[in-house]
């Protein structure tokens, strides 16, 4: 274990890497970037011997569109699109940290009903994401059928957002100051029919993979990070809170109608893939309770407050966070009183919940790769910005 | 678990200047570079500042400096706290905490590319996220390349 | 395009009328029906390209069933995402591995021409037809899976269409 | 009534023996060597095997795609033909026909000769496999012996194919997949010993007379369970896929294939499917035993039924890990094996 205080980490550079290779039997194995078990384009290259993984070395930038530089060249409203084209399962999440963070600088309060919006569509679109997650780990595990069964329920969703945004993942449904559309009459009935029959959804596919037999025997124990470590490497999310450590933006420092909420925060024990996976699905049940007060205290009003027409707001910098499926998403807008944002530094969660993958890996089989990998529930664009 | 006052008190006490930048409530401390390392570990040792959002520079070309910031929350006294300084903008020269923070390793790596800094005794200096062939750092202000025109500029009627 | 329209049985060569015409359509429609993807998702359209494969609307019904992994076993590449220049070699290449008849399908913007990138990031590469030759393009961001089947079954016909001879 | 349809459905091998009996007459007549008219019967054999292996693997194929979409909430293909069932034609259809790609760096005669040994050991599995009251192609005296040693060949196609193909996640599917199948060869190999204990011979067609006509699964509940196991393992499916798992050796050995070779392995597995159902139905569901229908129609009613299961067995679990699949093998089917082969020694000792 690298021992912490010295500097240089004692991490084998890989130049080092390709020298060792050559000599004991250990050989390089190339996975990805196009590769079925990373989602999207993610190049890891793995020192093994034989099929145990000795080092990795991931390998990013093959969807970096450098979108902070884009930002500097657009005015506020222009970038509200672009923020859920990085995460694309975590729209909303990724719309309402950019869209807080310019209320902040303008010093702008949003009324009552336009925060019950936003955390309905925030809750459904973590279940819509952890459903997502469901299906694609269970490809990766050889399991097709989960896939089917979450995108049945996923589909349900799909339409309830699109109905209200327009757009089925990529959103851009938040403004600043509110939403131009109000919700539309149809979406409390589907809401109903929907947590009436979501509960007994969640317990299907909780038997059909996470409980399963050989998906325990594959996951229990495997890939273990302890709570210091995570925290060290900035993870957030689920894959933090498997590692006994039930830190959730939304109870850390609440943000919106979070704090007049009840729910619990689930919290795994010994943080391996297992329960990174348990704490996905107890998170949609406690979505569902969010869901259900958010529809019963949906106040009446204005669905959003008279902005400007050209957003500038005063010279000055924020940094505004949400708690998204996969971790703490913030926006660090710094302004100098024009149009455009001087510099926005996106802070996304699968960007520090990869970083772990290599401390992870030492010493598991090339299989569990494929566990620990979806475990992290990474979506790449996020990490590469 | 100290409780906030106290926590206030004590940055006060080790930082000389303590500014408080408009709209952020977090209090930013404005340090030497040098002496980077030795605060961090202070904030995270004894204050429990455990997490470290982010870290990331700005490109302040008037002055010829890029600004380095580093952010820090502690989940035990839920506070956020700014620690900042300023770097000449060429060949600058920040030293690594990625020991102190795994997480600052990645961050380091990609502000490295984008900006055209060093941190000197990072375990791992290669790029992050550019391709090779990219000269220039993209995110200063000067950055100019072919696929990258002007937008018409935006008045504001 | 010379003398017969797709599908039709009787081909008129200038010596007197050739049956090659069945051949061509049996050909044509065993390629145009079992069409095996090439699993490619690059970023947002890959989730709808999923959704696609899903039990809600299904593309097994028209045959492409098994999305494999390996570019020696698939006939189409669904280019799903933005494409970035450091990208642009691994396309080549999957390309290249992929045996012949082989169809690309451009789907969403970004594929196309670049998407809301196009204009001025400094890694994209505007249009995926810069590096593969591209047979149907998909516009949409990200395109509805509706529009993907769509997509799809106007390559089945344009396969119909084509001849064995050339 | 002794009609020619009856003997057709009801009693074939009297039927053949009786055309086999007039084919030599008429061959003495002409003075030909006996052994000429048993090459054309054999002949007629290869025929009806080869012509029964093609349409059983288009079905085949068809029929799990339809199960799997229907276990899925969808429908499976349905454009191409009635219900789609000429979907597997234009899947094979179009292999036919696809560039045939061999890599520049792979062993050449090897990369080529792998798919035909893989398809080679699926089809002479058929020589024993009782499809009827006396039609069996040969009813050997050591018919089990020689379909367990048979089955073993298409190892050697696998493991060569994923040598030859150059490629390191090819390497290792061969590699994987000659662990799996030899560790899960030998329970197998003890449960058909138990049951060739209990029926005192080991022709396929004295098994199947020897049994009740519900078969000996009954008797023996835990040798049919670990006798699907295993052979859910030999042929690479399930749970066991490991060989060529998709997400993470991209497609194992298969990953260098293209078109017409890779068609030989698609082919060569499903078939495999069918022989499983078919021996297991033989071993334990009394084979073509059965009341009313015709003795061919309840031996493939029994298999499919059997390959039902298998089917539904995959498309339900996860895949294993290299070593819970070898720890299960060796701790946990091969006791069970022998405890199976030791009460039913007591038994047969007993009774």
């Amino acid at each position: 274990m690298s021992d912490p205080t010295t500097p240089t980490g004692g991490r084998a550079s890989p130049a080092t890497a390709q020298a060792s290779a050559g000599t004991s039997d250990e050989f390089l194995l190339n996975v990805g970037p196009q590769h079925p078990a990373t989602h999207g384009v993610l190049r890891v290259v793995v020192t093994m011997d034989g099929e145990v993984v000795k080092d990795l070395q991931p390998h990013l930038g093959y969807v970096h569109r450098g979108l902070e530089k884009l930002f500097e060249n657009r005015t506020y409203e222009q970038i509200i699109p672009f923020t859920d084209r990085t995460d694309y399962l975590s729209a909303i999440a990724n719309n309402w940290a950019y869209v807080m963070a310019v209320e902040k600088l303008l010093g702008m309060e949003v009324p009552k009903k336009v925060e019950y919006i936003r955390v309905l569509m925030a809750e459904l679109n973590r279940i819509n994401s952890h459903l997502l997650w469901l299906a694609a780990y269970g490809l990766d595990m050889g399991a097709f059928t989960p896939f089917l069964y979450a995108f049945r329920d996923r589909e349900e969703i799909n339409t309830m957002i699109e109905e209200a945004s327009g757009g089925r993942l990529t959103t851009n449904y938040f403004r600043i100051g509110g939403f131009i559309h109000d919700l539309p009459p149809a979406f409390f009935p589907r809401l109903k029919k929907f947590l009436g029959r979501f509960g007994r959804a969640v317990d299907e596919l909780d038997t059909l993979l996470v409980e399963n037999a050989i998906f325990v025997a594959r996951t229990r124990g495997v890939g273990i990070i302890s709570r210091e470590r995570a925290i060290s490497y900035g993870m957030s999310g689920p894959c933090l809170r498997a590692s006994d450590a039930p830190l959730d933006l939304r109870r850390e420092a609440p943000y919106s109608i979070y704090g007049s909420l009840e729910f619990e925060i689930p919290a795994g024990r010994n943080g391996d893939t297992w329960d990174r996976s348990w704490v996905r699905i107890e998170e949609m049940r406690q979505s569902l309770r969010i869901l259900r007060q958010a529809m019963d205290g949906f106040p009446e009003g204005e669905h959003r407050v008279r902005a400007p027409r050209n957003i500038e707001p005063p010279a000055g910098e924020v940094y505004s966070a949400v708690e998204g499926p996969r971790g703490e998403v913030g926006f660090y807008v710094v302004s100098d009183g024009t149009r455009k944002p001087y510099r926005v530094k996106m802070r996304k969660p699968s960007f520090s919940n990869f970083s772990a993958l290599p401390e992870i890996m030492r010493g598991l089989k090339i299989a569990d790769l494929v566990a620990v990998m979806g475990s992290l529930d990474l979506v790449v664009p996020e990490i590469d910005r | 678990m100290r409780d906030t006052a106290d926590i206030l008190a004590a940055i006060r006490s080790r930082f000389p200047r303590v500014e408080n930048r408009p709209v952020d409530p977090a209090p930013s401390l404005v340090v030497e570079p040098e002496k980077l390392r030795e605060h961090l570990l202070f904030l995270r040792d004894q204050l429990s500042f455990h997490h470290l959002v982010f870290l990331t520079a700005l490109d302040r070309p008037a002055e010829s400096e890029l600004e380095l910031v580093y952010r820090l929350f502690s989940y035990e006294s839920r506070l956020s706290v700014m620690v900042r300084f300023r770097v000449p903008r060429d060949a600058g020269r920040v030293p690594t905490v990625s020991d102190l923070f795994r997480t600052a390793e990645w961050h380091e790596r990609e502000t490295a590319e984008l900006f055209g800094l060093e941190f000197t005794g990072h375990p791992d200096p290669r790029r992050l996220l550019l391709p090779d062939d990219l000269e220039g750092y993209p995110l200063r202000k000067d950055f100019t390349h072919p696929n990258m025109p002007r937008l018409p500029e935006v008045t504001s009627t | 395009m010379n003398g017969v329209e797709p599908g039709s049985l009787v081909l008129r060569m200038p010596g007197g009328n050739v049956l090659v015409g069945s051949l061509e359509t049996a050909v044509n429609a065993a390629r145009s029906n079992s069409l095996w993807t090439l699993t490619f998702g690059l970023a947002c359209c890959a989730i709808e390209m999923m959704a696609a494969g899903a039990s809600t609307y299904d593309w097994a019904r028209f045959g492409f069933e098994i999305p494999s992994a390996s570019p020696r076993r698939s006939d189409m590449m669904i280019v799903a995402g933005t494409v970035v220049r450091k990208m642009v070699p691994v396309i080549r290449t999957l390309y290249e591995q992929m045996p012949d008849p082989k169809y690309v399908v451009a789907m969403g913007g970004c594929a196309i021409a670049g998407g809301p990138y196009t204009y001025d990031s400094y890694t994209i590469v505007r249009g995926v037809s810069e590096i593969v030759p591209v047979d149907i393009y998909i516009p949409g961001c990200p395109p509805r899976p509706e529009a993907l089947l769509h997509g799809l079954m106007t390559l089945q016909e344009r396969i119909r269409g084509q001849t064995v001879r050339k | 009534m002794e009609t020619f349809l009856y003997k057709l459905f009801y009693d074939t091998g009297a039927l053949i023996d009786g055309w086999h009996a007039a084919a030599n007459a008429a061959g003495a007549a002409r003075g030909w060597p006996p052994l000429v008219v048993d090459i054309l019967f054999q002949l007629g054999w290869a025929v009806a095997a080869a012509l029964f292996l093609a349409l059983n693997a288009l079905f085949i194929i068809w029929f799990e795609r339809k199960v799997a979409a229907k276990m899925q909430l969808r429908r499976g293909p349905n454009r191409v033909g009635p219900f789609g069932l000429l979907q597997t034609l234009a899947d094979t259809g179009k292999l036919l026909i696809k560039e045939d790609i061999i890599p520049t760096a792979a062993d050449r005669p090897v990369f080529r000769a792998a798919p035909f040994v893989v398809l080679a050991a699926t089809v002479l599995l058929f020589v024993v496999l009782p499809f009827g009251k006396g039609l069996i192609p040969a009813d050997l005296n050591i018919g089990v012996v020689y379909f367990l040693a048979i089955s073993g060949i298409s190892v050697i196609g696998i493991l060569s194919g994923g040598w030859a193909s150059n490629n390191k996640y090819s390497l290792m599917g061969g590699m994987r997949s000659a662990a799996q199948i030899v560790s899960y060869e030998v329970p197998g190999v003890l449960v058909v010993l138990s049951v060739a204990m209990l029926a005192g011979s080991l022709k396929m067609g004295d098994i199947v007379r020897a049994q009740p006509s519900y078969g000996y699964a009954l008797l023996q509940p835990v040798g049919f369970i670990l006798f699907l196991i295993a052979s859910n393992a030999e042929i690479n499916r399930g749970p066991f896929d490991l060989p060529e798992a998709d997400s993470e050796l991209v497609s194992g050995f298969v990953t260098e294939y293209s078109a017409m070779r890779f068609a030989f392995f698609f082919l060569a597995e499903y078939t495999n499917l069918f022989l499983a159902g078919a021996f297991a139905t033989t071993l334990f569901l009394g084979g073509w035993r059965g009341p009313l229908l015709p003795p061919v129609v309840w031996f493939l009613l029994k298999s499919y039924i059997v390959v039902f299961v298998l089917i539904w067995i995959r498309w339900t679990f996860p895949r294993l890990r290299v070593d819970h699949l070898m720890e299960f093998s060796w701790k946990v089917l091969l006791p069970l094996a022998l405890l199976n082969l030791l009460v039913t020694a007591v038994l047969v000792k007993v009774l």
